[in-house]
C-alpha cells in the first residue's frame, strides 16, 4: 500500500478474496494459522470504512464476513469430545485461499511470459498471393456464431425502426413500381415480382399491390396449366 | 555494431510496409545516419550471402523480407488448404441458418440485407449447411439447415446446445475491465 | 539438403499462422518427414546460433519467427498495433481458465469469490478463450477452454507447458521460507 503523508489512499478490493490475501500479508501471518478474530475485526473495519466512504461494495463482501463470523464461533466451542479429529474450522477459508493464491502467482507467472505484440513480434509477410484483403477471413468458434447472431440482430431491430419510421413504402408506391416494370417488360412471373424485393414486409405490399391493380383492371393474372407459373401481364 | 543491425532487422521484418531510409533514421535518432546505412547494406548483403527461403530488397522505396521466387510453388500449397476459415459474409449466413433453421434464402437476404445467393452455395459445397426441402409458398424456394458436420465442427451434440443470446447477455460487462484499447501514447500513465 | 531447409524456411515465413510439423509434412509429400524434421531442427538452431532480430520459436503447436524481445523498445516506436492490455481480473480469469479447463463460470467465480461475467465476456471478445459446449448437469451451463490464439499470444508451445499448480506452490513456500526460514526438515519435501 502507498500512502504519503498529505493523501490516504482507499485501496478498493475487487472481491473479498483479495481483501483477505491483502489482510493476512499485511498482518504477516500463516494462512493455515489464521488469527481469525483479528482478521474478521480488520474485515470488518474494512467494509465500515467503505460504508462511512459511501461506497458500496458488493454482497460477496458480506457473505465473506458472515463466513468469517461462523468460523470465529466455531473457534470459540469447545471441541466436541471423542472427535480428535475433527478439522480446524479455518480450514474452510485456509483452502480457498491457498488455491486463491496459487492462481495469483500463476497469473504473475503468466505475465512474465513474452507476450506476442508486447515483447515480441510477428513478422509481417509479404508474398504475391496475398490478393483478397477484402474477404476478411475468420476462424470461427462458438462464440463468434451466437456473436455474430447477436450483431445481425442488432442490425434487424434498428431496420425496423428505419423501416417503419421513414422508410415505409405504401401500396400504392409499390403500384408504381411494378407498372415501370411492366413497362420494361409486359409479363412478370408472380415470384420474379415478389422475390424483387426479399422480406416478409415487402412480399406481402407487393401483394397487396398486385390485387388491387387486378381490381382496377391495370393488370391480368394469368396461371399456366402445366407449370403452375403465375404470370402478371398489362392488360 | 550488431545490435545496430538486429535492430534495423527486427523492424523491417515487423514493418507492414516497405520501411524506407528516411523512417528508420528518424526512428533510431540515437544512432548515426551513416551507420544504419552502412549495416542496411551490410544486411541486404547477409541475406543475399545466405541464399536462404527469404531475402531483404529494396521495393517501393523501402525495405522488406520477401521470399525468394524460387519457392513460390511451395507457398502457393500453403495458401490453398487451410483450415476451416470463413469470410465475414459466410459467417453471417451460416449464423443466420443456425439459429433460425429450416430457413429459406429471402429470410436470410432479409436479416443481412444483401444477396447471399453466393455465399449460401459456398456453404453447401463445404456441406455445413444443406437443403432441407421446399417450402410450401408461391416460389417454393429451398429451405435450409445446419449439417452434422456442422455440429462435428463446432463440437456440439446438437443444435440446441448452441450458446443462446441471453446467456450472451449474462456475462454483461458489469466491470470496465480490459479497459481503452488505448493508443500508445498513453501507454506511460497506464505501467 | 539446402533446399529443403529454404522451403521450411519459406513456409514457415509465409505463414499467418505458427506451422506446424504435420502441416509442413503434408505440404511437401515429396520429402522425407525424417529430412523435414532434421531440416526444421537445424533451422532453429541456425537462428539461435545468429543471434539476430528475430529467430524461429515453437509456439502452439508450430513454428514461428518472431522477434527477440530485447529490441521491443525500438519495435514498439513503430506503433503498428496496441498491444494486448489484461486488467488484472482478466488476467487472473484466464488462468483459471488456463489451469482448470474445461471449466463453467460457477467454477471461476467460487474460486476468485466475484462475478466474473464480465471479464469472461471480454476474454470471449479477445478470443482468447472459448465456448467449448455445455456441461451435463442441471442448467447445462457453457463450458469455456482457452484457444490457441492464448498459446499464440503467452509464447506457449502446448497448453501442458505451463508449470502445474503443485510446482506453483512450491514456488510459493521458497519464498515464503525466504521470508522466515523453516525447519529443515521441511525443505527436502519441497525440491
Amino acid at each position: 500500500m502507498r500512502e504519503n503523508a498529505y493523501s490516504v489512499k482507499i485501496d478498493v478490493f475487487e472481491g473479498p478474496m483479495d481483501l483477505l490475501v491483502y489482510l493476512v500479508r499485511k498482518n504477516d501471518v500463516d494462512i493455515t494459522n489464521i488469527p481469525i478474530a483479528l482478521i474478521t475485526e480488520q474485515f470488518l473495519a474494512y467494509l465500515d470504512l467503505l460504508e462511512l466512504m459511501n461506497i458500496d461494495y458488493a454482497s460477496e463482501f458480506i457473505y465473506m464476513a458472515a463466513t468469517l463470523a461462523h468460523i470465529k464461533s466455531r473457534m470459540l466451542l469447545p471441541p466436541v469430545p471423542g472427535d480428535e479429529d475433527e478439522e480446524d474450522p479455518r480450514m474452510e477459508i485456509a483452502r480457498p485461499l491457498m488455491e486463491y493464491l496459487r492462481l495469483k502467482a500463476a497469473a504473475d507467472l503468466l505475465e512474465k511470459h513474452d507476450m506476442l505484440g508486447r515483447d515480441t513480434f510477428k513478422g509481417n509477410p509479404f508474398h504475391e498471393d496475398d490478393a483478397h484483403p477484402e474477404d476478411q477471413v475468420i476462424s470461427i468458434g462458438l462464440f463468434e456464431l451466437v456473436e455474430t447472431f447477436r450483431q445481425l440482430s442488432e442490425n434487424q431491430y434498428h431496420d425496423h425502426v428505419v423501416d417503419f419510421k421513414t422508410n415505409r413504402m405504401t401500396v400504392k408506391e409499390r403500384i408504381i413500381g411494378i407498372l415501370s416494370l411492366l413497362e420494361k417488360k409486359a409479363t412478370l412471373s408472380f415470384e420474379e415480382l415478389l422475390c424483387e424485393h426479399p422480406g416478409k414486409f415487402m412480399m406481402v405490399l407487393t401483394f397487396l399491390a398486385i390485387l388491387e391493380m387486378a381490381k382496377m383492371n391495370l393488370i391480368e393474372i394469368r396461371q399456366h396449366i402445366q407449370n403452375g407459373v403465375i404470370k402478371v401481364a398489362y392488360v | 555494431m550488431n545490435d545496430t543491425r538486429n535492430i534495423i532487422e527486427s523492424l523491417i521484418f515487423v514493418s507492414k510496409e516497405p520501411l524506407s531510409m528516411e523512417r528508420l533514421i528518424s526512428l533510431l535518432p540515437e544512432i548515426e545516419p551513416a551507420i544504419i546505412r552502412k549495416e542496411l547494406l551490410g544486411l541486404i548483403d547477409e541475406y543475399e550471402q545466405k541464399q536462404g527461403g527469404f531475402h531483404l530488397v529494396q521495393v517501393a522505396g523501402g525495405f522488406q523480407f520477401r521470399t525468394r521466387a524460387d519457392y513460390k510453388t511451395w507457398i502457393r500449397r500453403l495458401n490453398q488448404a487451410s483450415p476451416l476459415r470463413l469470410s465475414r459474409a459466410a459467417l453471417e449466413t451460416l449464423t443466420i441458418v443456425a439459429y433460425k433453421q429450416p430457413v429459406i434464402r429471402s429470410d436470410i437476404e432479409h436479416i443481412r440485407g444483401v444477396d447471399s445467393g453466393g455465399v449460401i452455395r459456398s456453404l453447401l459445397d463445404l456441406k455445413l449447411i444443406r437443403v432441407l426441402g421446399r417450402k410450401d409458398i408461391p416460389g417454393r424456394p429451398l429451405i435450409y439447415s445446419t449439417t452434422r458436420f456442422f455440429l462435428e465442427i463446432f463440437g456440439l451434440s446438437d443444435i440446441k446446445d448452441l450458446p443462446t443470446l441471453k446467456e450472451m447477455e449474462s456475462l454483461e460487462k458489469k466491470q470496465a475491465l480490459q479497459k481503452d484499447p488505448a493508443p500508445a501514447h498513453d501507454e506511460k500513465n497506464l505501467t
